[in-house]
């Protein structure tokens, strides 16, 4: 099956990307596809490589990074969000691309579901 | 919205599916930021010809109240775009009858014209819906 | 010690309120901000509460908050006074400390 | 259609919880996470609403986060059930939409 | 934490004042960064050799609660600083009787040691502090 | 009378950051002195200098700097939180200048009133 997911908040603040990174994994992990991650809201600052937490913490832009390179799933942070929050192709952590809201709407409608996680 | 997507034309269908997608407003605007970019989305859906409806419940009928003035506050005032929907063929509001009338609101409070629903139409409505994006 | 106490969250959404009115001290003050302004606004429940509480608290909501929902004075419950933000910081001046219940 | 629903906030703290049973249709699911798990070990009254739902709704709730939040699976609620991540997963597959009631 | 602040010097005293500095929790942990990062600012008064209450009502009760294993969910276990809040001579741990016993836990479900207070304790309590920090 | 002013939430994201530079900006305007603003949580978020805001809203990361070019406020940003979520020197905003959290215990002490604006 195939599975779009959309964050709404940033690492840090909320455990919705905590939430929706377990459930990512999980769904590859049993096979099925992850259409396409989007990020909005605060969600964008998942995306920023300048992130460094405390070093026995969870690191969740490396966390998603990994997941795009290892499995080739594809990120997508909302340009507006991004760009209100200050988020650009400069501090863009790898495996992440800045796109627009079509890109959640067609998650949407390609994908058999879409799961929200937010505050 | 300082950028509204361009009107989409009446054959527009991107991608040959249309789904109804449904928003779930339950948040009050301006103390938060989720009114003002859910409804950035509300916008895109429909530029892409999808079946949008939009619900106003809880906090979330405060959206759409009338005279909303925000300068004095510094902020922006973005309620004109909830009437600029019908524009975008968004024209499926639907506003909580229970949430509604447990805030002292009635219809002529609000700045759109919309359906009142009670629970259990509002629940039949939903249970109806494809896609849910919620704020 | 007398203490100012900020509320900005909507008492159909959050507790704060409630746990603010239960928790502030006689002879303290207490002002909508934000979303809290729709406290002042709500009638119902709400307004009852208030009243109960405005014999020992003084209960002040923030103008431009209430402005910026578009909801008009003349909806706010009795004993509710209005300030501008100018009126937050003679309050926060006029009292010893401030609480905000976030 | 049938749905899953999320809930993720403290059924003491915002009415995500209750507004989620109130509107959930007939025969859709419940998935109580993050904060919501709370919900699961309440007892009293919502250990009460759970009960009236789950004649008509099945509710469920997401170990990991219960186990984060200290709480023991002898203190959920009868008619609650425990998932992990990949119950979460299968959940909204079995449903034909997901719900979160943020 | 994974940088605990060094544990002061009996003697230090770096701006001649003491204040009451009271910090008052009421989110739950983990779904917010809420209580971790507040904890992260109880320590530092602490260094600063103020005079430190801390306050745990509605929600917050729930950052105390024992046994907590937050690894399976991907998240870290802070909970192990609240025990190390005494090396720091935090000591004034209160709890609201009536958010206990409203969420169904009593004093043998928090990992340490705290005095329960009722609403009006812990409003003459609250009445008293000249620093008031929220979250 | 010294005001210290602590802020816990990003711009556009809560109205938080609003009501406090509202707040900063009425007490200067009634003679006050502001001792510090510190920005705390996703607070540290108002310093980025990357945000770009839609031309017809406010700019909050712009207008604190003002605040901070013609009234002198210290406007500190708590260096562990910032680290967390990715603000660094290289994007900090004219006017503002990251420390420690003491900063925050400081302006308690320091400050007659202590105003919280948060989530």
């Amino acid at each position: 099956m195939k599975f779009g997911v959309l964050v709404n908040e940033g690492p840090f603040t909320h455990q919705c990307s905590d939430s929706a990174y377990q459930f990512t994994k999980a769904a590859l992990e049993k096979g099925h596809e992850i259409f396409r991650v989007f990020f909005y809201y605060d969600g964008v600052n998942n995306a920023n490589k300048l992130a460094e937490p405390p070093s026995d913490d969870r690191n969740l832009t490396a966390n998603w990074s990994a997941l795009a390179e290892e499995h080739g799933v594809d990120l997508v942070v909302c340009v507006a969000a991004a760009l209100r929050r200050g988020l650009n192709d400069d501090i863009l952590a790898p495996g992440f691309r800045i796109s627009g809201l079509g890109q959640l709407i067609e998650a949407g409608i390609q994908a058999d579901r879409l799961v929200t996680f937010g505050d | 919205m300082s950028d509204l997507p361009p009107i989409p034309p009446d054959d527009e269908d991107e991608f040959g599916v249309v789904k109804k997608f449904c928003y779930v407003n339950r948040k009050a605007p301006y103390g938060t930021v989720y009114a003002l970019e859910s409804l950035e989305m509300v916008l895109i859906a429909a530029a892409f010809d999808q079946d949008v409806s939009v619900v106003f419940m809880d906090d979330g009928v405060y959206q759409i109240k009338s005279e909303q003035a925000p300068e004095a506050a510094g902020m922006k005032n973005f309620s004109k775009t909830y009437r600029a929907l019908e524009g975008y063929d968004v024209e499926k509001l639907y506003v909580s009858k229970e949430s509604m009338e447990e805030r002292g609101l009635t219809t002529d409070d609000f700045l759109v014209d919309v359906e009142v629903l009670d629970h259990a139409a509002l629940s039949a409505l939903m249970a109806e819906q494809e896609v849910v994006i919620t704020s | 010690m007398s203490k100012l106490h900020t509320v900005n969250k909507s008492p159909f959404d959050k507790n704060s309120f409630d746990s603010c009115l239960t928790l502030a001290e006689d002879g303290s003050a207490v002002l909508l901000i934000e979303d809290g302004v729709y406290a002042a606004v709500a009638g119902g429940d709400v307004a009852a509460r208030i009243a109960d509480a405005s014999s020992r608290l003084k209960v002040y909501v923030l103008g431009p908050d209430l402005a910026a929902r578009g909801m008009a004075e003349d909806r706010i419950a009795d004993g509710v006074s209005v300030v501008d933000y100018g009126g937050f910081v003679d309050l926060a001046e006029a009292h010893d400390a401030v609480h905000s219940w976030l």
